[in-house]
């Protein structure tokens, strides 16, 4: 393999690893407020995408994601955290039903509300054949794109929770609710903030990643899979880490292509899921290293 | 013939804080021994150690003379050591009589393919485990409440029927943690009379207890645990009587 | 006395016959087709609600071990070992455990007996349940969820790229299996009453063996796990231990009713092990009412009855969607608060839910 | 008891012996197995607005020997288990003359000897050439055969003096079939592959294995692929700097991946059915009216462009439609028979010649190597 080759499959591990981080970043935030993981984010992926693929259509770009990010923070806020405020004795089991059930009803919704059909949003910029050149490797832009706004999105999320009333407020009802409810903070309103976030997020995600991966009703729930594999590589709750986990695994899956089938690529992922679960529950950088890192 | 059981140089760390340092006592067979100590002294964290519910990080636990060091909980217990929680733990969803049913599972033997197929000797094992669930019920006077959902009962029914699983190990050891807090004094006192009547059923107790009379008036035996280590053994008089214990308790005005 | 529990089961094979002689006098036969099915998913959800309503322990990977069982059985029954016959297949010849049928085209297939291969479904799922069990069922809350959800996908993804597990196509041309005389797990529309019956003693069958364990010495400790994991070891039960072994029996509770349903499919194909399937599980476990046997299975046989004849459309995810949030919102408890009696579970039929 | 059994075995066997005749008036059933949600949509959705769009234009000229056709959709998502019941459903229970579909070639494998078993008529929609072979009297399909797709693919090649190529499929029914006839028809043409690779039907990036394929070297890149993913293979191409000649399957017959891929896509060569370019069939191409009218209807009635997808359905309908024609009847063995008669039968994705010995009934001239030309099909060869 030439260096030039390996560097490629490095970015190619890039664009993918952009891809799971920014969606894995919506999970650590109803995470890191209600302790449950959102089934439905992958969902919240797609409804950002195919809003944002319909408003383009009379606003241009810009005006058109932001619609749809809003739009989807909306919607998403008032299901998801009207449904888990309804669950009776909120168990996690029950929770993680109900975020269940909400992904596969959205994915029906999506259905019925557009169709089965394809559809991208344009690249942010340059067009489908545009790349940046890279010591001799190439990248499409658009990575660049999602990387940029992982960032900026970790960013903020970090700031918020560590500096604003509302972000500290959140987290305390992770970490006990019952003393958060006693201490006075509606516990209520930040769920559906937290819902609200994160389906923004998603939507944010969905519309980045559309001009690279394309949007389609039922790519919410793969997605998913592989944005909560992210999120417990680098340890539940940690967006940061998240990210890195991320582009690890973009990077290894890639590489993974030189030894495995192409077919066993997932397999081979999803096994490496298996081991982390098992053999370091706390994430492959949770634990002291990177804890400084967190938000919490 | 060994101590019941023997605590030797027990530790145990919480990051940077020392719970427990070379903690030594011994349990002797048929008593009701206590372990007392202001908050923080440690007592729960030996309590659980003893249980298998915590692992120490050295010294020994040793039970009629075996090592049960670092023994997982269910291990512990299948020897013969029964313990009761600082907060009632009972199976919420389940009878009493369900409840105490299931204190029969280290005295009973059917696994899953006895289960699954309901042979004829584990009929025979089932009335068994049914019948002597009813007679420790009866015993604590709970026999009226056999049906009942474990979870409707009021506290101090919750805190007998918790003996009553506990005593259905028919276990050699019983530890008790906290058993008289959130009780009235009546029932109090009637705990008092039941731990009574326990060692008189052949089983040695070890208690962990805040309320100072009840342990007076029944410990045959008081380990005073401060700031993780021993402080003083001895019989109640003599603890009663000590100037270090009073002070610990009650500030230096007191000694 | 002992002979009370089985009342119900008696209930379920008469109502068996009531409804086949309905149906055959009514011209409706063809009804059994939907409800074999239909029988077969369900006892994939009365195995999954041993796990998670009595247990406590949940799991998104069911599908995974039905097609493991399914896959067994079609792998080996389409095997045809006239064209090389081995010394292997000489040998197991020699033993009389080789068939031999004629397909539709004239072409003669020498197959493994079904028998074989069943016992070979139950090792191969018990070796699976073993490796993927044993660390897993250790993980509490959304880690046991994510690992059982990997375990479904990693075999979804096998047999989705193994080019001998058929990729896509799956596998068709699987013969029926002869169980004892004229009775033959099969398809075909002559076989369309007994293979009902077959189901339905399966059916019952379990549960028998699901209806004494949660009676019993081990039920009641699965039971306590699913309450109060610490309570449950301070009096001597080896958790993790209950945890598996109830892992192991509803995982073969899967495999077996895939193993049948696909000789009476005559195939089968990745859609078998899909996490979709696996909710599906899972929805009707909820909606039967978690710990609630009889409520699992009859909203197991109703709703895939349904889903099998296609009622509910373009719909048909979405229905178990729907079902999912309304059961947890409105009755998490299940829709059958109360039983009539011989189907009432000791100690009241709404303990023990999630 | 017996008594009741001889009762209604008789019943049935009369029920049998006089198929659906008794009333003049009667619809005619058929049935339709197809993925209208699920992973497999972009072909059922459009296959059954399709097809519901014909037999409703069949039904208002008249319907067929004066009586309806009842079209009966069944929605398997893609999976056989489904498909099985349903199509046990719609051959014992709705007594159907003829089932449309299924959409993939899992789900037709799986119903293709209940369909042979029960009588029905089995059209489908799916091109795994299994399907067909070997031979089921009541099995025929309407899509062109992988391995006459091959054959234009390899043949332009060698034009082009490609020797040495790569291989990627879907992981898909018609992903995996394709593999099987490339890797089979390659020698024919001293092809050779250098290296095939099999990717996730759900997959949204593809310039891993892209660069795996680059450094083998290769002179062109063949995409057999019917999911939505393909469009992604020019895109990814592009970006990562690999410039070999892209060739793709007739499952690229939606101009929708046209536009996915974008200026990416200019250049890639495929066979398609002329579907994709009737109105630039020169005007004596006999499949042209037919086209054309197909579009229009479709385009007009359901606000979006017609794909190849589609027209499997359509031709399925058609030639049924055909049959009971020429047979004057329903009677399944006559209608069956009338099929396998049919000869230079005109549909939209080719001219059908059925025979005893074979149900596939297209053979390579239904196919022409198309190309992308400014983010439209174009002929390669005008």
């Amino acid at each position: 393999m030439s260096a030039e080759q390996a560097l490629q499959y490095c970015l190619a591990g890039v664009t993918v690893g952009s891809i799971y981080a920014i969606v894995a970043i919506g999970f650590n935030i109803i995470y890191n407020t209600t302790g449950i993981i959102n089934f439905a984010q992958g969902e919240f992926v797609v409804l950002g995408a195919m809003t944002a693929i319909s408003l383009h259509t009379v606003t241009p770009l810009p005006l058109a994601v932001a619609g749809a990010v809003a739009i989807t923070a909306a919607a998403g806020g008032l299901i998801g955290a009207g449904l888990t405020r309804a669950v009776k004795r909120p168990t996690v089991l029950r929770l993680i039903i109900v975020t269940i059930g909400l992904s596969i009803v959205l994915r029906a919704a999506v259905l019925h509300i557009w169709d089965e059909k394809v559809r991208a949003l344009p690249f942010f910029t340059g067009t489908e054949v545009s790349s940046v050149g890279f010591f001799g490797a190439r990248i499409t832009p658009q990575a660049l794109w999602v990387l940029g706004i992982c960032a900026v999105t970790v960013a903020g999320l970090t700031l918020f929770f560590r500096h604003t009333l509302t972000g500290r407020a959140m987290r305390a009802c992770a970490a006990n609710r019952t003393a958060a409810g006693l201490c006075g903070i509606p516990v209520g309103r930040m769920v559906t903030l937290s819902f609200t976030l994160s389906a923004a997020i998603g939507a944010l995600a969905g519309c980045a990643i559309s001009p690279v991966t394309q949007t389609q009703y039922d790519m919410g729930a793969p997605l998913a899979i592989k944005g909560f594999t992210v999120a417990i590589l680098g340890g539940m709750g940690n967006s940061l880490a998240a990210v890195a986990a991320g582009l690890l695994l973009g990077v290894l899956e890639s590489f993974s292509i030189c030894i495995f089938p192409l077919a066993y690529q997932h397999a081979v992922s999803i096994a490496v899921l298996l081991a982390v679960l098992v053999f370091r529950p706390s994430g492959l950088f949770g634990s002291r290293d990177v804890s400084a890192l967190k938000e919490h | 013939m060994p101590p019941l059981l023997e605590v030797r140089g027990l530790n145990r760390r919480f990051g940077g804080l020392h719970a427990v340092r070379d903690l030594e006592f011994d349990v002797e067979e048929g008593r009701i021994q206590a372990l007392i100590g202001p908050n923080g002294a440690g007592k729960s964290t030996v309590f659980n150690m003893i249980a298998g519910a915590l692992s120490p990080d050295g010294g020994d636990i040793l039970y009629r003379g075996a090592r049960i060091t670092g023994r997982a909980a269910h291990a512990v217990a299948a020897m013969g050591i029964a313990r009761t929680f600082q907060t009632t733990r009972l199976f919420p969803q389940m009878t009493v009589l369900e409840n105490v049913q299931v204190g029969r599972h280290i005295r009973s033997s059917a696994g899953f393919l006895a289960g699954l197929f309901h042979p004829p000797w584990s009929w025979r094992e089932e009335r068994e485990i049914r019948r002597s669930a009813m007679e420790t019920l009866e015993k604590l006077g709970l026999a009226a409440l056999a049906g009942t959902t474990a979870g409707t009962l009021s506290f101090g029914q919750q805190r007998l029927a918790e003996f009553a699983r506990a005593l259905a190990m028919e276990p050699n050891l019983l530890l008790l943690d906290e058993p008289a807090a959130g009780l009235n004094m009546h029932e109090t006192a009637a705990l008092a009379t039941l731990l009574t009547r326990i060692r008189e059923w052949g089983i040695t107790i070890l208690i962990v207890e805040h309320d100072m009379s009840l342990v007076m008036d029944i410990s045959d035996h008081i380990v005073v645990l401060n700031q993780g280590a021993k402080l003083r053994e001895g019989r109640p008089a003599e603890i009663q009587r000590d100037p270090e214990v009073i002070r610990i308790y009650l500030g230096d005005d007191h000694a | 006395m002992e002979g009370r529990r089985y009342i119900p089961i008696v209930l379920l094979l008469l109502a068996a016959v009531g409804v086949q002689l309905t149906l055959s006098a009514c011209d409706a036969a063809y009804y059994l087709t939907q409800l074999t099915m239909s029988l077969y998913y369900a006892i994939v959800a009365v195995g999954l609600s041993l796990l998670m309503g009595y247990a406590g322990q949940v799991s998104l990977g069911h599908a995974g071990f039905f097609a493991i069982g399914g896959y067994t059985a079609a792998v080996l029954a389409t095997r045809n070992l006239a064209v090389e016959p081995g010394a292997m297949a000489r040998a197991l010849g020699a033993m009389g455990l080789l068939l031999q049928r004629e397909d539709l085209y004239g072409q003669t297939i020498v197959y493994l007996s079904p028998w074989v291969s069943l016992a070979a479904a139950i090792l191969l799922t018990s070796a699976v349940a073993c490796v993927i069990g044993v660390p897993v069922i250790r993980l509490k809350g959304h880690y046991l969820a994510m690992a059982t959800l990997g375990f479904g996908l990693i075999v979804y993804y096998t047999v989705l790229g193994a080019p001998g597990l058929g990729e896509a196509d799956g596998f068709s041309d699987v013969p029926g299996f002869r169980l004892a005389g004229p009775l033959e797990v099969n398809g075909r529309s002559a076989f369309r009453v007994q293979n009902f019956y077959i189901a339905c003693v399966l059916a019952a069958g379990v549960m028998a063996l699901g209806g004494n364990l949660v009676r019993s010495r081990m039920g009641r400790a699965l039971r306590a796990v699913h309450e109060g994991e610490e309570a449950a070891q301070s009096l001597g039960i080896h958790v993790a231990r209950a945890k598996f072994g109830v892992f192991l029996l509803s995982a073969l509770i899967a495999a077996v009713a895939g193993f049948f349903l696909t000789h009476y499919n005559g195939g089968i194909g990745p859609s078998e092990a899909t996490a979709l399937k696996s909710v599906r599980y899972l929805a009707i476990v909820a909606v039967g009412g978690m710990a609630n046997l009889w409520g699992t299975l009859i909203m197991g046989v109703g709703l895939n009855f349904l889903s099998l004849r296609g009622a509910f459309g373009s719909f048909d995810d979405a229905v178990f969607g729907v079902i999912l949030i309304a059961v947890m919102v409105l009755a998490p408890e299940g829709v059958f608060r109360r039983l009539p009696w011989p189907f009432r579970r000791k100690g009241g039929d709404d303990a023990a839910a999630a | 008891m017996a008594g009741r059994m001889l009762a209604g075995l008789l019943a049935a066997a009369v029920l049998w012996a006089v198929p659906l005749a008794a009333g003049q008036g009667e619809p005619i059933k058929v049935g339709a197995i197809l993925s209208v949600s699920g992973p497999a949509s972009f072909l059922g959705a459009p296959e059954k607005r399709t097809a519901e769009m014909l037999v409703q234009k069949i039904n208002a000229s008249g319907g067929l020997l004066g009586r309806k056709i009842q079209l009966i959709v069944k929605d398997s998502e893609g999976s056989p288990e489904k498909a099985t019941s349903f199509a046990k459903q719609l051959i014992e229970e709705e007594k159907v003359l003829a089932i449309i579909g299924p959409s993939t070639s899992g789900e037709s494998l799986a119903i293709k000897n209940l369909c042979q078993e029960g009588k029905t008529i089995l059209l489908s929609c799916a091109a795994a050439e299994k399907i067909v072979d070997p031979i089921a009297p009541y099995v025929f399909k309407t899509p062109q055969k992988d391995s006459d797709a091959a054959r234009w693919i390899f043949q332009t090649m060698r034009e082009m003096n490609i020797r040495r190529i790569g291989v990627i499929v879907s992981n898909d029914g018609f992903g995996i079939a394709g593999k099987a006839q490339i890797e089979k028809i390659a020698p024919e043409y001293g092809l050779q592959i250098a290296i095939a690779e099999v990717y996730d039907k759900g997959a949204t990036d593809l310039t891993g294995v892209l660069n795996k394929i680059k450094g083998q070297n290769v002179e062109g890149l063949v995409n057999w692929s019917i999911v939505p993913a393909q469009a992604l293979v020019a895109k990814n191409m592009k970006q990562i700097g690999f410039q070999v000649p892209l060739f793709q399957s007739h499952g690229y017959g939606n101009i929708k991946y046209v536009q996915a891929g974008g200026e990416a896509a200019n250049g890639t060569m495929f066979p398609a059915s002329p579907i994709l370019v009737a109105d630039q069939l020169p005007a004596k191409h006999p499949q042209r009216e037919l086209l054309l009218s197909y579009k229009k209807d479709y385009e007009a009635m359901y606000k979006e462009e017609a794909s190849a997808f589609g027209a499997y359905a359509y031709d399925a309908i058609l030639i049924l439609a055909e049959a009971i024609r020429k047979a004057g009847t329903t009677d399944r063995e006559k209608v069956r028979a009338a099929i396998e008669d049919l000869k230079g039968f005109v549909g939209t994705s080719g001219i059908f010649n059925y025979s005893k010995t074979d149900h596939s009934g297209l053979d390579m001239s239904a196919f022409e190597m198309l190309t992308v030309k400014d983010g439209k099909f174009v002929r390669l060869k005008p």
